[in-house]
């Protein structure tokens, strides 16, 4: 009876604790995306419009005041790295090309980026697919965890992302040809594939991480199409 | 003379445009719109040679606007000025009907070359989008 | 012995979600900080840098160019703008006062602005105290929290918010004279207290939430003062 009434608290602690989790992992991607946007469109249209006057004040001088010549060419690059910064800043909170050019588009501008800055030969494979905004920034995040760890341990030279249609799930694996590690054996300072799965599940789907020692990794997870 | 729409959710944006325009002797500003549906309204309504049409608006994007109003006015120039970089953007909306992709960034004369390029019914490509495509 | 296997099972997935959980509320904490930095940093040197070389073309055209002048004048506005949002983005992020001013002073401002724009009556009973900055930020977060839900909830006409040395300890406490509510009973939807409590143990702490109906609510937290 006492036994019970222990296990029922240690139930509901759980409860609420997977609850909150999904909160924060909720609540920083809503605040990534608010920032995104703001620094985008508000700063970004502010320095565009500065861009514009400066424009137009170094045509109004033309070339006769050499000095103010120079002080204009000094403003005009210090906009356009203060334009560049936004840029990148914007870039690193949400990838701005999720929701204008979509899911595929987005892993396809990923993983070139990645093969360019890694060197690691990438192969995709990426059917369009119907699933959320947010489930689709789940994904996305997958590849992008799954793909800093490829750079980080796996010392693979091959990489395979897909993107499937399975049926009424949707299906998405990273996988690499490294030296691979032990699934069961991960520090517990380690949040990257404990916080994918945590929000894998959170979106209704199954994670799978399969990896053998000396024969390559495979992150797969399957999400169902129209979770709420 | 080149009869220019401007597109933009900001006025601080669409502003700075229309003087920046009004400096050159071949361009006229004949209308605004400041979303997506507004865009197609101005299609609708007034005789442009271009479009200037940012891609991040509330509402409907530019990008929805953009397959809307290739279809109502085909002989419409569109180009893109947009905050979003061009390495990612340019050849995916220029396959989707866009006639040039500039990112606002750009040096402010090279919006006034790509007009009056694409006035000419050509398309505007810039040299790292020419190597993408 | 089963039952022992499985009760195991539970109490491990507690243990990961409370970890997963911190994690989350040290990196959301950790990222805000690091773009606050970037942005106050770097942004703001590069809009000083353009407000400086616009001031100097402004002196080297003197009043020659009246049309150049409105050039600038539309400029210097454009960049103010731009000064103004960068600073609204930054301090939403991370009050600067944190590290500047320090936990009494930044309650202060807290505070009063609070007063300011609810416009209820705001005492404050504020000690120096000794808490590492995370939990500076802990304390802060708390006072905030509480203050957003006496706006939303507590038609309180009398608030009181103190920070004071208890021995080896820290005690903030934020009261209201409120309609109160039952701490039994929140949705599951409702995740400041929850966060709160969790953020408080995670440094070490306890919260306790006293609440009867039409007899205000008190939100109290002890912190140690050299937790890690
Ligand atoms: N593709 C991979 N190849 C080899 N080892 C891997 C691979 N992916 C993960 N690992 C191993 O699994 C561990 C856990 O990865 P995880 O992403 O959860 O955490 P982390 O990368 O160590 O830390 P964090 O992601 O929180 O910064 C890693 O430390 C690494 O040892
Ligand atoms: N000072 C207060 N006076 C009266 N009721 C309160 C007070 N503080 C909290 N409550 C009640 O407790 C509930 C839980 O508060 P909590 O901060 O946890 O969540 P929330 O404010 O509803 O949502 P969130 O903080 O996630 O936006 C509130 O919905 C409200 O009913
Ligand atoms: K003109
Ligand atoms: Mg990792
Ligand atoms: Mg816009
Ligand atoms: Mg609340």
């Amino acid at each position: 009876r006492e036994r019970d009434q222990l296990d029922l608290q240690v139930r509901e602690r759980t409860a609420n604790l997977a609850e909150l989790a999904t909160h924060l992992q909720n609540v920083r991607e809503d605040e990534r995306g608010h920032l995104a946007r703001e620094l985008h469109d508000e700063l970004g249209a502010l320095l565009t419009a500065a861009k514009l006057d400066v424009a137009r004040l170094k045509s109004r001088l033309g070339d006769n005041l050499p000095e103010a010549a120079e002080r204009i060419a000094h403003l005009i690059s210090t906009l356009n790295s203060g334009i560049a910064l936004k840029r990148r800043i914007v870039e690193d909170l949400r990838p701005s090309s999720l929701s204008h050019l979509g899911l595929v588009a987005s892993l396809e501008i990923l993983t070139r980026e990645f093969e360019e800055s890694s060197g690691l030969s990438t192969t995709t494979d990426l059917e369009n697919v119907e699933l959320s905004s947010s489930a689709e920034l789940t994904v996305y995040r997958l590849v992008q965890e799954s793909l800093t760890n490829i750079t980080k341990y796996a010392q693979a030279s091959e990489i395979v992302v897909s993107l499937l249609n399975t049926g009424s799930l949707v299906t998405v694996e990273v996988s690499d040809n490294g030296k691979g590690f032990n699934p069961q054996d991960i520090s517990p300072g380690s949040h990257g594939l404990n916080g994918m799965r945590h929000r894998v599940e959170a979106a209704g789907g199954k994670l799978k991480v399969s990896s053998t020692q000396n024969a390559g990794t495979c992150i797969s997870a399957v999400l169902p199409k129209n979770h709420s | 003379m080149i009869k220019i729409g401007i597109v933009d959710d900001h006025a601080i944006v669409r502003s700075g445009l229309r003087q920046f325009f009004s400096d050159q002797v071949d361009l006229r500003v004949v209308g605004e719109a400041g979303s997506g549906r507004e865009a197609i309204d101005l299609v609708r309504n007034v005789e442009l040679d271009i479009l200037v049409m940012d891609l991040s608006m509330p509402g409907q994007s530019g990008i929805d606007a953009l397959a809307m109003i290739r279809a109502k006015a085909p002989d419409v120039g569109i180009l893109i000025l947009s905050g979003y970089p061009e390495e990612h953007y340019a050849v995916n909306l220029i396959r989707q009907g866009a006639s040039g992709y500039l990112n606002k960034e750009c040096d402010p004369s090279e919006i006034v070359d790509a007009i009056r390029v694409i006035s000419l019914g050509k398309r505007y490509i810039t040299a790292s989008v020419a190597e993408l495509l």
